[in-house]
């Protein structure tokens, strides 16, 4: 207790106003465009197993997106979201994290899913909502969870997350583990309340917890500069006392070396961490978006020349551990089985209609038995109507 | 007299209102430039200017305090709420600032001038966060006024008294019905009365109550009862606080018979308030018990969603139960 | 047993949860090393630690979404708003995050460890903002459960079973009573079931139902009745979600009449509810019309406070309206 | 519209961490606690009137403080919170404003009241709920809020008004007034994600508003530094980009140089302005607080050396404009004032009974009216129970 503020340091008898432009955060990159490193730069540790980890998720990714994206122009699916251009950064980072981190993702990390293992039936039952989602289809497409894989299921709202993982981080210290937790979400989300108190919260309990936040220079049509006037994400971190690095989000050495020195801070001194990654989302906000109401093809191609996976792909080719033939078979392979999964996936039938009220409660109660029992005796008063779940009730 | 659908229908209001009264500002989340995800506010910047329509960041709690303050300084703010379920964060604002400013301050200050839209309700696949129906929770909060259009036409009246009303109100708009919903609007400005309900369709044996996308609904099974011989009266009640109690009890003492249709979830739905008031006023002349057709007690779901809805089966059914009592 | 406090009672039961379990922890605002501003957490900081019973910083929207993440990490979090007043920041996580967290993550992950205890209601000439009654809101939100206690015995019970539950509890304590209601409690481990009423007292001619501080006002009112020979039987609901509709419609099917009495304002508190549902299951044997004696449909008011209250004579005036109905 | 973000600029090639403590604000003092200004100290723009008018509504408040404080220990009023050692915050920033500036206060703002004309009466009535106060007797005392003085009314609910200023700012500046808002609020409220909000939403649309932050040490019992981990809360405004600066908040020449200037930032060039004052709460939270559970006498004693009132006296006397006799008849009259005032105002009866139905909205509705009347035929019941009201119905 007591006051422990110190009001006697630094006094001056002028009003200088601190420029709200002070703090100028430098960005760490590593790795050029060419996929050359920079001279003295620090090296992330990578040895070829990892690197090629990273880099086949990379190509299960592009497959995916691509894949889901077209299936979604063709009205299989009703929604889906990409990270094309931003792949760098969720799985780049997960890559620095012990398998038994908690991940707490916005949306746009399914790259950080598919590095722990998500298999690719996994990723099609969730997106067609079938009896076989994770899920039990209760969610629109691309809101993953899995405990197996300590991935937190994800939810719509933006900002939720965030101070959900100070208080992850906070159990994982209680319980004595030597793990962290790593929360995802855009600069579009950083403008949440829930930002505001989860890293506050954060920096004050000491939680271990890795904030990583992609700027991706928009949120739905809002560009960064009309979500915030200060120095991007980064000075905020310092406002909050809290230890805070930039990268570049293009760049995968630069993720995968601030990430693992991010998480030695937070698991060995408890010391929670803001990254802010400069990237850019190449593709549209989701399947509902159309980006060219507010940007232009020419800003895209700028940006489409940092592809990540492309300069990735040069230092990985430099060091002799990848060529154009691995390059084609890989993708052709993801291609191969995103699309055997998805036709596996859309004739897996919905979940059973007692999913409607299950887990509601751990128990359904007295309420939503009554209602189901309803329900029930409704839908075999009309079959036709709910061809979707009538077939299971007469099974019964 | 234009063709418009509800969209359209609010876009006008919004720019009849802003070409009237200059301290009209629209602004939310991708409101500007973009004109919102739905494009509600489609050309509304480009005619009026960069300060009067603008982009927020993605606060909403930001939202609703910055349009307390601006309606509190003598502005008529319209906040936009991306969705229905993202107004929650705004919601100690809403309760504790917009609905108690004028009566803790004896009426030194007031936010009358506010206006919050926010497109609410399932049927576009949307799943919990895309889809929820939340009216309930606001008509539990003495100081604000709720309002639910259900067609173009009304959606332009409702939302311009919205606008013009002395007293802060909560806008829910059905979603669903943005684009399927069409209908003749006048091009020019006019209101429609608030607290104020409006007989759909008359008739001698039930009253079905809805407003919204539900109101439709209500019609489906009118005309599915019908062909039983089944005399239904229909009310839209448009707004939900204050509502308009003596059209539902005048229309109960007719029928002796009541049945309230809404999306949301059942317990403590805002059918409970017209159910446990209505029991009230017409104990004597009903003849069998007040029923609710709503959506389960759960989480709004996806692949279930057909079988979550309060539709016109159900409620055709339900009207069925009720004359068979 | 030991004579306690409401106060001392929920101090106890943290204090046994806390012994028993260590994933148990305690935070809010000021309940670490000052013990709450009304000292309902003396003493454990103490007890268990710094690490286990502490401050947060001032904001509801944090402590309850560090609350769920830490419950879906494993641990049993009890999270303290200072008052239900300032609840509302929180909203957001309760509705979308706390509610929701089993069912959309398909069981993958729940936050059922998590028990939010909040101080609620008139009585301490606290105003608008240190008087709500919120718990209405919150029976619209399917996924939580929503307990009151009335007395220190039940505080006890009741909390103990709202940590141990397997899903997320909200739990509001009178503060009215923190003080004033004393009794006897075991000073051990005990629960009392949740999702059940308990029968406060028998009687035959008419059923109030209540729930937290109100019950006392029912007890009161019912012994004015007595005098004039009207016989009350009184519920105490105690769990208003789920809450015990069978033990409510098996008394009014024996009495024939039903009054519900809440703080809250009137339109759509839970009253509602259980007036909307028990006209569904006891339409036939009803003989007057169920009855609401509530706060008015207005902020909590300070100087008008006596006015404001659904108290003993306006509950006693109600019960001979319905009598000679 | 576009991508606008400078992501080139200081790259840097190793992982360094920004330290949580990399921004160091300096506080501005200008007056010694012996009443000596710093040599080379900028000054504000202060006249003997300006000076006298601010120590006089020092000595008001202290003497209206000192009073309530006695009348709740002896149960004539319920609740009354002291603005103690605060005094140079709200009276000197509030002595840099013009009176058409708006000001949002959080609940220890009465000096700023006062300064403005708010009279001992019209305290008096609020405090007491009386009838005649201008909140018709629905607040707790203290919640103060007045039309004509720009005072709008308190509101418990932390942070709440922060927002709600970057709206009122914005308002002004629509409106074309030459005018800003003046935003109060404790360093605990500024944990609230309502200050986040704020703080975001004024730097991007230029609202002309000033925050001036009240770190006095204590939220109830909770020290600052269990409030945040950071510099305190000037090294957020920086994150926002917005112009800040700290002042010693005992110091009433610091906090008008810094007020006067930062007025002139928000209404000249609409740059809003974050104001941190370091200064100390000498009483208790509230009257329902005892701060001796949490904090020692001699950390208080420390303070009380700091008081903001002394610090003034000094210089006045030093600069010819005060004395001893001006001081003790000042503060006689004050105390009687305020005990006149008291007094009258507790015969006031209390608001009529419509009161309790008025102002929910513009006009009552139907279930208002309905309620409204209901009650008064129960009170007519019984008029020995509600005597507060009863007596006006009979005159009905
Ligand atoms: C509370 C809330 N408000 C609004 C939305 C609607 N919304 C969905 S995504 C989005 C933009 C998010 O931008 P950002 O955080 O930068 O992430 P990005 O999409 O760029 O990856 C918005 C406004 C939401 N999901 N939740
Ligand atoms: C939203 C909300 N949460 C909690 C409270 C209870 N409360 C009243 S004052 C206070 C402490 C505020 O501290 P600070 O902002 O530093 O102001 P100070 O009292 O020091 O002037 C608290 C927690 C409240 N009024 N509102
Ligand atoms: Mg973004
Ligand atoms: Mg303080």
């Amino acid at each position: 207790m007591s006051d422990q503020r110190n009001t006697n340091a630094d006094i001056v008898h002028k009003a200088r106003f601190i420029s709200g432009h002070a703090m100028k955060i430098p960005t760490l990159r590593v790795l050029q465009q060419n996929g050359k490193i920079y001279r003295n730069a620090e090296l992330p540790d990578i040895d070829q197993e990892l690197a090629l980890k990273i880099y086949d998720t990379f190509l299960f990714i592009r497959a995916l997106d691509e894949r889901m994206l077209a299936s979604q122009r063709q009205g299989r699916i009703s929604f889906y979201m990409t990270e094309t251009g931003e792949e760098a950064n969720d799985i780049g980072s997960a890559a620095a994290l012990h398998p038994d981190d908690i991940i707490l993702a916005q949306y746009r990390e399914q790259g950080a899913l598919a590095f722990r293992g998500f298999t690719v039936d996994e990723f099609m039952n969730q997106i067609f909502s079938n009896e076989k989602d994770l899920g039990k289809g209760r969610q629109m497409p691309i809101h993953y969870g899995c405990d197996r894989l300590n991935y937190y299921t994800i939810s719509s709202p933006l900002g939720t997350q965030i101070p959900q993982a100070t208080g992850v981080g906070y159990a994982l210290k209680a319980q004595g583990k030597k793990n962290c937790a790593i929360c995802y979400f855009g600069e579009g989300a950083a403008s949440e309340g829930d930002f505001h108190a989860a890293l506050n919260m954060a920096a004050l309990l000491k939680s271990p917890v890795i904030f990583y936040c992609r700027n991706n220079g928009y949120a739905i049509s809002t560009p960064a500069h009309e979500q915030y006037a200060g120095d991007g994400i980064a000075a905020r971190g310092v406002g909050y006392g809290m230890k805070t690095i930039r990268v570049d989000g293009n760049d995968i050495l630069a993720v995968l070396l601030a990430t693992q020195q991010a998480r030695k801070l937070a698991v060995e001194d408890h010391e929670p961490v803001l990254i802010e990654a400069m990237t850019y989302r190449l593709g549209a906000h989701s399947t509902s978006d159309d980006p060219s109401g507010y940007r232009s093809r020419k800003e895209e191609d700028l940006w489409r020349k940092k592809d990540p996976v492309a300069r990735m792909r040069h230092w990985l080719e430099a060091k002799g551990w990848w060529d154009e033939e691995k390059e084609k078979s890989t993708l052709e392979k993801y291609r191969a089985d995103v699309m055997a999964a998805m036709k596996k996936a859309e004739k897996v039938p919905a979940p059973p209609l007692e999913d409607l009220i299950n887990d509601v409660y751990e128990t359904p109660p007295w309420h939503l038995r009554e209602q189901l029992d309803a329900l029930k005796g409704h839908i075999r008063q009309y079959p036709d109507e709910y061809k979707k779940t009538a077939w299971r009730l007469n099974d019964e | 007299m234009s063709k418009m659908n509800l969209l359209q229908a609010i876009n006008s209001a919004l720019d009849t209102a802003m070409a009237k009264d200059d301290t009209v500002i629209c602004f939310g989340e991708d409101v500007g430039h973009f004109g919102g995800v739905f494009r509600a506010t489609s050309h509304l910047q480009e005619k009026y200017g960069k300060a009067r329509c603008f982009n927020t960041p993605i606060t909403e709690q930001g939202i609703i305090g910055f349009a307390n303050g601006a309606a509190a300084a003598g502005m008529r703010p319209i906040a936009e709420i991306q969705f229905a379920d993202y107004i929650f964060p705004a919601f100690d604002q809403i309760v504790n600032e917009t609905a108690k400013y004028r009566y803790r301050s004896g009426n030194e200050f007031n936010v009358g001038g506010l206006t919050i839209r926010a497109p609410y309700g399932g049927g576009i696949h949307g799943a919990h966060y895309h889809s929820q129906s939340p009216e309930a929770f606001f008509t539990h909060i003495p100081g604000i006024k709720v309002v639910v259009p259900r067609n173009p036409e009304q959606a332009k009246g409702l939302l311009l008294a919205a606008i013009y009303d002395p007293d802060p109100v909560v806008f829910f708009e059905p979603k669903k019905l943005y684009r399927a919903s069409q209908g003749e609007v006048s091009d020019v400005e006019y209101t429609l009365p608030l607290g104020k309900a409006d007989r759909v369709r008359e008739g001698t044996d039930i009253t079905l109550v809805a407003w919204g996308a539900q109101v439709p609904v209500l019609e489906q099974a009118a005309d599915m009862a019908e062909k039983d011989g089944v005399s239904c009266e229909i009310i839209d009640l448009r707004t939900l606080l204050p509502w308009d109690r003596d059209a539902v009890a005048e229309s109960v003492r007719k029928t002796g018979r009541l049945l309230i249709n809404h999306e949301a979830p059942k317990t403590s739905g805002f059918g409970a308030e017209i159910a446990a008031d209505i029991q009230t006023e017409c104990f004597l002349y009903l003849e069998s018990p007040i029923v609710r057709v709503t959506g389960l007690d759960t989480p709004f779901p996806l692949a279930h969603e057909k079988e979550y809805m309060p539709d016109h089966l159900k409620t055709y059914e339900a009207i069925k139960a009720s004359l068979n009592y």
